[in-house]
């Protein structure tokens, strides 16, 4: 068991790895996943509950230990060091050395390579990390694991931001340290990896353990089941709105390395979705519109006015907002009130003879805290003590209150409970119905296809497909979001 | 500043031989650039008076007077890669420099050696306080040194009252120790370059150096990783007040007197000499040699300006534009580096 | 409580605060040991305050601090003629004497002044010691204390006018200041013999910068070659005359100019001088003094400490 | 934001009300940061008041404002850009700039409301320096004011080596030290007042105060709020560099001396004062009134121990002393708050445990 302050991330978890086998771990976001592995790597101390590793109970630490005890974690976020090589970020604290502790450079480099051999990937081994991009960071973090030869090793969803190809390596290199007798712990959102590689399949709920199976004796179904807890159409409460006129138009963005050539529209009361994998390039594209990052050509309209570049400033007054995909480090002033929190962005309104008072933006904040029933005891509470979904809303309502035309939502739903996503759902929907036109990034399939109007998919920078409500199944969708470049053209 | 527009330290291409590599690696690293600046001082400034180098005070005065910055600012270096800084170093090498003096007085006949001993741990423990506050109580260390300096600095004038060491109560050996020679090179200087040599290999060679790298880098990552970053960053603390402390043994030999204020102000130059040396203030970058080669181009440029006809005045403004100049100059070269590699990815694609 | 304490005869306040320069400085330790035996013996009370770093405007919290206190008198060595003299002048409203000694401000700014010796005497002195030392010719340097410093710099004036008029084949090619710090005079020293090949003599009219310049040459090839004399303490130059980097240097006995500082203070508390010209006052061993033009009490001639007589002295 | 824009939102559910505040108004003024050190200094200004003959002098009050107020002035733009998690070091190399630079134009002939005005404005050049290396270049500002404290020193010192001007009208320098006519209270707490009552309700009562909390607890929230990050710490830094432009010619006043190395230190003096007061290093923490008791603190601490005969040297540690023991103490409080929350969670475990056993 696991909780943080209010939040209980892990009520309970049996999971059995077992030699020579693979096991699968899926669940919704904020299933509890990520905590467990941590609480196993010895990053996060469990409040409750045991660990056994070969029968005897341990208890780690540091993650010094875990290594030690031969556990091999990739994290979910990559932590590599920027300013070191390549090969030094593999072997970190435990490098080869001679008899006099001095680093083996030489035998270093070639184990790198060797690893990168035997992952197929050509990495220059000598360059610093930094620059690299993320699926190239996340075979970095892969390659450690190797390194460690480790008895057992947890992969926190590895293949997020991998192409086709690299996940096939992966998944050799997967099923040979498999063979040699080893556990492994895979994570990932995909049912379609989770099948193919897996044996055993644990699904978790709300930070609850659901079920273990053979992967042979379930189905996608009854996964979807187990994870959701109910029935899927309930989540995506899709009203019908009326559609009227192009209200963002956004023309041939393009910002090198990042992105290329962006064009598309959204109208007032529509709901588009925005799909594609990770890294794709998607919450990017939604930076430079709302001008929080650059671009280099192309432009961006709202309501036939033309934003400048790089002023957010100047996209609110014209009516954009921008829920960003991480609450905690874009969203939220986590140390400060929810109260402070709701006004941030319509400070400025909220000026008595140009000063701002307590009182104005508690009347603010309580107006919009109320109208998305934020669970808090006060106004003054700390951001940061509420739960991820109620967190959530307070971003929601930082930015309605600032009564946009087009709200551009990225992520709105990760990391918060089945609950509140519907409540989220049916929100954006009744947003629509009044005639904003709202662009949502996701990366849950089922989201965008429950909720858009019309999906757009992009693939490394690119937009590779559009598809009305109608014609968006998964497979085609997936098809657009994963197809190799040579394919697509 | 042309001269120090060397390219970056880029990493080199794979499938190329190692010689080669290790030849570009040399001609592109960033101490080269601030190599070639020291020469063309020593160059311009020997042109215009001879002496500066040609004779054998003006060698000594070139080896010498950078010794003693040259230590402090390694230990220096080391706090500023583990993404700290120590501001305490010009108080802790006051203290040891008058402890030194103090020992000479009230034990007759110690020797030389354990008053070294006794200075370098003594700067040690004023080091450990420090990182003892940064690690433990996780507080900034330029909070904590910024005290720690008041503090050191205080003690040391209650200390010393007017009680100040003067040379006649130091033994002459030990004094011969700050001008004496071997083979036209200063003893101070040989300390100096082998404690050098020491810490560039520790660095460079062995697992705990490295980790002093990733810390900087990335802490939240070295913790992850499970780097035992408390006991490194500590470590770093001791090495700086330590260093400081040999540095405050070495001021009593080579100035003889020692005054409460001795070492006032040395915390600028030692982070100067590592800025200008290419050791970046946000940690994981950088190398002790830079700060070496820092901190000679500071104190030698100083000594050039009145040969050049420059007044010594306006010394402190050159030190303050080199530090500028070279933090400039890893930003933009920073900014080139990172648009080489997103042009690559993009030809990649 | 009221002042300082009142610890001589009468109802007169006696609480004499000596504020030096800088602390830590051997001459001014010397100086204020000899203030602190002239008011013991008349019965007062003796303070010494003063910064770390010789500079005025440090010196201005403690002469404020002196005049909040009540003290009967303060004896200052000032850091910069004009820059204290407005702290004074408050002092001086509040009923503190002011006595300046070892380097004065402007008249106005305080009651007496003790001079060490005449400017024109100690110039002098300093010139002919090293025209006797090089031979009368050739390059020379000044290496001072602060560029602010009166006495220095009135010195040096006048060492400029005294080698003008009598000594014409001697030039005096540059002035630099070690701020009375240790180190920078050391490190100027060395500066000045790489700049100045033909550096013959260097004149240090400042007790902290001859020790440094003598301890630099004393370890130098330049040691025996080039000559240096000014103003340094027996102690301090002890070792460098006996090696013989230094052969001859002057000062007046500091611990008597404190002495007469003190009962100068003494003096001015009591009413028994005011600081007009031709008032005269006891001072303990040191017998009678007469106040001079401008409030100028003079101590007597520098003397020239050689290899001879520098075992005859100890401060 | 136009008219037309549809009201979003109704909402048919019947609306939650919220308390502004979780704790009692005396609880959320008492028990702050800011209390504490105000209480602080009431029980050191009391004690000696009650042990430190000749502190109840008027004097004292007149020498100790005056001696603080450059110190008092800067802290004021200092504790926005602390807040916003930068810092600035050259403040008090701009000091000496500024004074010399009132010096030499006021030796040139200048009129001195001339020379002063032109030394603020060297002032504010020096802070725009500062601004446009770290929002514009991009450098991180520790590292840039290490290097303007030096080449903004060396500046000062270059231009009038170490002689001094120490000729100022007379009016001037008496309209710097001079008291409010009928109390012992210095001249310069009249601008110093209407200059921090300004901070006040800039960082307390504005959105752009809001703003420097928002930024300074999270940069990346605030961009994403459309606050311009780099160009309102561009203006702190210039703000910064003219205010020490104007302690610069009142420190000049002050002491009738215009010197390369005036004030030098002060910026330890003025940062200590301001961590002290309660403001955090790591930016987002902090106010005004908190910043004030600080400096006054340090002030009071020193005007009555070298009352009492203590040397400054031991100020000093003492000021060190409490620097160190003010952010060491915030961070142990957060430890307690810690364990504190861990013994919860065992307990938790402790009963889990027997409630299953
Ligand atoms: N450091 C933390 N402090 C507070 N809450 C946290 C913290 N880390 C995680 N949580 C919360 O704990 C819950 C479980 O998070 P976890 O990261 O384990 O989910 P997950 O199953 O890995 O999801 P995903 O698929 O998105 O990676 C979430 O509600 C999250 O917001
Ligand atoms: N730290 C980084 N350094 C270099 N490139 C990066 C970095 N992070 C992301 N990128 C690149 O930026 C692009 C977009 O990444 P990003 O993860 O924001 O995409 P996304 O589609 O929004 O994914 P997400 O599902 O996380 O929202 C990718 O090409 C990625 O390689
Ligand atoms: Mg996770
Ligand atoms: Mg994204």
């Amino acid at each position: 068991m696991k909780s943080f302050g209010a939040v209980v991330a892990l009520r309970s978890g049996t999971i059995t790895l077992e030699q020579g086998s693979i096991h699968a771990l899926i669940g919704e976001n904020g299933a509890g996943k990520s905590t467990l592995v941590k609480i196993i790597a010895g990053l996060y101390r469990r409040d409750a509950g045991t660990i056994r590793l070969r029968g005897e109970e341990v208890d780690f630490h540091s993650t010094a230990q875990s290594k030690a005890a031969g556990i091999a974690v990739i994290y979910q976020e990559p932590t590599l060091f920027p300013d070191l090589s390549v090969t030094e970020n593999i072997f970190m604290g435990r490098q080869p050395v001679n008899r006099i502790g001095r680093i083996d450079r030489k035998a270093m480099r070639a184990e790198a390579q060797e690893i990168f051999a035997r992952l197929g990937v050509s990495i220059d081994p000598d360059r610093i990390t930094d620059g690299l991009s993320i699926a190239d960071q996340q075979i970095i973090e892969i390659a450690k694991a190797i390194s460690l030869d480790a008895r057992v090793l947890i992969m926190d969803e590895p293949t997020a931001a991998l192409s086709g190809v690299e996940v096939e390596r992966l998944f050799a290199v997967a099923r040979s340290l498999r063979d040699e007798g080893r556990a492994l712990m895979f994570i990932s959102h995909r049912f379609d990896e989770v099948f193919a590689l897996c044996d055993t399949v644990t699904v978790m709920r709300d930070g609850s353990y659901i079920a273990t199976e053979p992967i042979a004796e379930t189905s996608v179904d009854e996964l979807v089941r187990q994870m959701v807890g109910r029935d899927v159409a309930e989540l995506f409460p899709k009203l019908p709105a009326e559609i009227g006129d192009d209200v963002l138009v956004v023309n041939g963005l393009t910002r090198p390395g990042v992105f290329h050539d962006i064009s598309f529209t959204v109208r007032a009361g529509e709901i588009v979705g925005l799909a594609g994998l990770v890294g794709a390039g998607r919450s990017e594209v939604a930076r430079a519109i709302f001008g929080v990052d650059p671009y280099s050509s192309g432009s961006v309209r709202v309501a036939g006015t033309a934003l400048p570049k790089g002023n957010p400033n100047a996209a609110m007054t014209r009516g954009l907002a921008l829920v960003p995909e991480d609450r905690r480090k874009q969203g939220l002033v986590l140390d400060e009130s929810v109260s402070r929190n709701i006004t941030l962005a319509i400070r400025s309104t909220l000026t008595k003879g140009g000063l701002l008072t307590d009182r104005a933006q508690n009347t603010a904040a309580a107006l919009w805290a109320s109208r998305l029933e934020v669970k808090t005891a006060a106004l003054d509470a700390e951001t940061g003590t509420l739960s991820g979904g109620n967190q959530q809303k307070v971003v929601l309502g930082k930015w309605l209150a600032t009564e946009p035309r087009v709200l551009i939502v990225d992520e709105p739903t990760r990391g918060i409970d089945v609950g509140t996503k519907s409540e989220v759902h049916r929100l954006l929907s009744e947003l629509a119905q009044q005639g904003i036109a709202i662009l949502m990034i996701s990366s849950e399939l089922p989201e965008v296809l429950g909720m858009a109007d019309r999906v757009l998919v992009m693939r490394e920078g690119a937009l590779t497909g559009e598809f009305p409500r109608s014609e968006a199944t998964p497979e085609a969708v997936m098809f657009a979001a994963t197809a190799d470049k040579e394919d697509a053209k | 500043m042309t001269a120090t527009t060397a390219p970056p330290a880029k990493p080199a291409q794979p499938g190329s031989s190692a010689a080669t590599r290790i030849v570009s690696h040399v001609f592109k690293a960033r101490e080269t650039g601030i190599l070639i600046a020291l020469l063309a001082v020593i160059v311009v400034a020997t042109t215009v008076n001879p002496n500066f180098l040609f004779s054998s005070d003006g060698f000594r005065d070139l080896l010498l007077t950078p010794s003693l910055l040259l230590l402090v600012a390694v230990g220096q270096a080391i706090v500023i890669i583990t993404r700290n800084v120590d501001l305490s170093v010009g108080s802790v090498l006051g203290l040891t420099a008058y402890l030194t003096g103090r020992l000479f007085i009230d034990i007759p006949g110690i020797p030389v050696i354990a008053v070294f001993l006794a200075g370098i741990a003594f700067g040690a423990i004023l080091g450990l306080i420090n990182g003892a506050l940064v690690a433990f109580a996780r507080v900034p260390a330029l909070v904590i040194t910024l005290g720690t300096l008041y503090i050191y600095r205080g003690i040391n004038v209650a200390w010393t009252g007017s009680d100040r060491i003067n040379a006649s109560d130091l033994p002459a050996a030990f004094r011969g120790l700050g001008t004496g020679q071997i083979l036209f090179i200063p003893i101070l200087t040989i300390i100096a370059v082998i404690v050098l040599v020491i810490a560039a290999w520790v660095l460079r060679n062995l697992r705990s150096g490295r980790e002093f790298y990733a810390i900087g880098s990335d802490p939240d990552a070295a913790h992850l990783y499970g780097l035992r970053v408390t006991r490194r960053i500590l470590t770093a603390f001791v090495l700086s007040g330590a260093l400081a402390g040999l540095s405050g043994v070495l001021y009593a030999a080579r100035y003889g007197t020692v005054s409460s204020a001795a070492g006032t102000g040395l915390e600028l130059q030692a982070i100067g000499a590592a800025v200008i040396g290419g050791v970046a203030i946000s940690g994981g970058v950088g190398t002790v040699w830079g700060a070496a080669i820092g901190a000679y181009l500071l104190l030698t440029i100083n000594r050039a300006l009145p040969i050049l006809g420059i007044q010594d005045f306006w010394q402190r403004a050159v030190v303050g534009a080199l530090i500028i100049g070279a933090i400039v100059l890893d930003r933009v070269l920073a900014i080139r580096q990172h648009r080489k590699l997103i042009e690559a990815r993009e030809d990649v694609r | 409580g009221d002042g300082g304490g009142d610890g001589g005869g009468d109802d007169a306040n006696l609480s004499v605060t000596f504020l030096p320069k800088n602390l830590g400085n051997p001459y001014f330790d010397t100086s204020s040991a000899g203030g602190q035996e002239a008011v013991e013996e008349f019965g007062g009370e003796f303070a010494e305050v003063g910064p770390t770093e010789a500079s005025p405007t440090s010196q201005v919290s403690f002469i404020q601090t002196a005049a909040q206190q009540g003290v009967g008198a303060l004896v200052v060595s000032a850091n910069d003629p004009e820059a204290i003299c407005d702290a004074l002048d408050e002092a001086s409203s509040a009923g503190v004497k002011v006595v300046t000694f070892d380097s004065d401000t402007n008249p106005e700014c305080r009651d007496l002044f003790i001079n060490q010796a005449t400017a024109e005497g100690i110039a002098k002195v300093q010139v002919d010691l090293i025209a006797e030392q090089i031979g009368d010719a050739g390059q020379i340097a000044v290496l001072s204390a602060s560029a602010n410093a009166t006495n220095q710099n009135a010195w040096i004036e006048m060492m400029e006018e005294e080698l003008a008029a009598s000594h014409p084949d001697i030039e005096l090619v540059e002035v630099v200041y070690g701020d009375d710090d240790d180190q920078t005079s050391f490190d100027k020293t060395a500066a000045l013999l790489q700049t100045y090949p033909e550096l013959k003599g260097i004149i240090s009219p400042t007790t902290v910068g001859i020790a440094a310049a003598a301890r630099y040459l004393s370890t130098s090839e330049y040691q025996g070659q080039v000559a240096l004399t000014g103003l340094g303490t027996p102690n301090q130059m002890r070792e460098y005359v006996e090696d013989g980097t230094v052969t001859a240097f002057a000062l007046w006995n500091p611990a008597d100019l404190g002495y007469l500082a003190a009962f100068a203070a003494q003096a001015l508390i009591t009413g028994e001088v005011t600081g007009e010209e031709g008032d005269t006052f006891e001072a303990g061993k040191l017998g009678s003094y007469e106040v001079g033009a401008d409030g100028t009490v003079l101590l007597g001639d520098p003397y020239v400490f050689d290899a001879e007589n520098i075992g005859d002295f100890d401060f | 934001m136009t008219a037309t824009a549809p009201a979003p939102v109704p909402n048919t559910r019947p609306a939650r009300t919220y308390a502004a505040y979780s704790r009692p108004l005396w609880r959320r003024v008492l028990l702050t940061r800011e209390s504490a050190i105000i209480g602080l200094l009431v029980v050191v200004i009391a004690v000696s008041l009650a042990v430190v003959p000749n502190f109840d002098s008027p004097l004292t009050v007149t020498y100790l404002l005056r001696d603080i107020a450059p110190i008092l002035l800067i802290a004021l733009p200092m504790t926005l850009i602390i807040i916003t998690e930068e810092i600035d070091l050259s403040v008090a190399s701009i000091v000496g700039l500024s004074s010399v630079m009132t010096g030499i134009l006021t030796q040139a002939g200048w009129p001195f409301a001339l020379a002063a005005i032109t030394a603020i404005l060297v002032g504010a050049i020096a802070g725009v320096v500062n601004g446009f290396l770290v929002t514009v270049v991009g450098l991180p500002s520790l590292a840039v004011t290490i290097g303007t404290l030096a080449l903004i020193r060396g500046i000062a010192v270059g231009l009038l080596g170490t002689t001094a001007v120490t000729e100022f009208p007379e009016f001037w320098s008496d309209l710097a030290k001079d008291n409010i006519p009928g109390t012992p209270i210095p001249g310069i707490m009249i601008p110093f007042v209407v200059l921090a009552i300004a901070f006040a309700i800039l960082l307390h009562f504005t959105p752009f105060g809001r703003s420097l909390y928002a930024i300074g607890l999270n940069k990346d929230a605030a961009s994403f709020s459309g606050i311009d990050v780099g160009r309102t710490k561009f203006w702190l830094f210039v703000m910064s560099g003219t205010i020490s432009g104007f302690a610069g010619v009142y420190f000049t006043l002050l002491y009738n001396n215009a010197r390369g190395d005036n004030a030098t230190g002060l910026e330890l003096q003025v940062i200590a004062a301001v961590l002290l007061g309660g403001v955090s290093i790591f930016g987002g923490r902090g106010a005004l009134h908190g910043v004030i008791a600080g400096v006054l603190l340090i002030g009071v601490l020193g005007s009555a121990l070298r009352l009492a005969g203590v040397t400054s040297d031991i100020i000093n540690v003492i000021t060190g002393v409490l620097l160190v023991l003010s952010v060491v103490s915030a961070s142990l409080l957060a430890w307690l708050r810690r364990r504190r929350i861990s013994a919860i969670g065992k307990k938790k475990e402790r009963e889990l445990a027997a409630s299953s056993s």
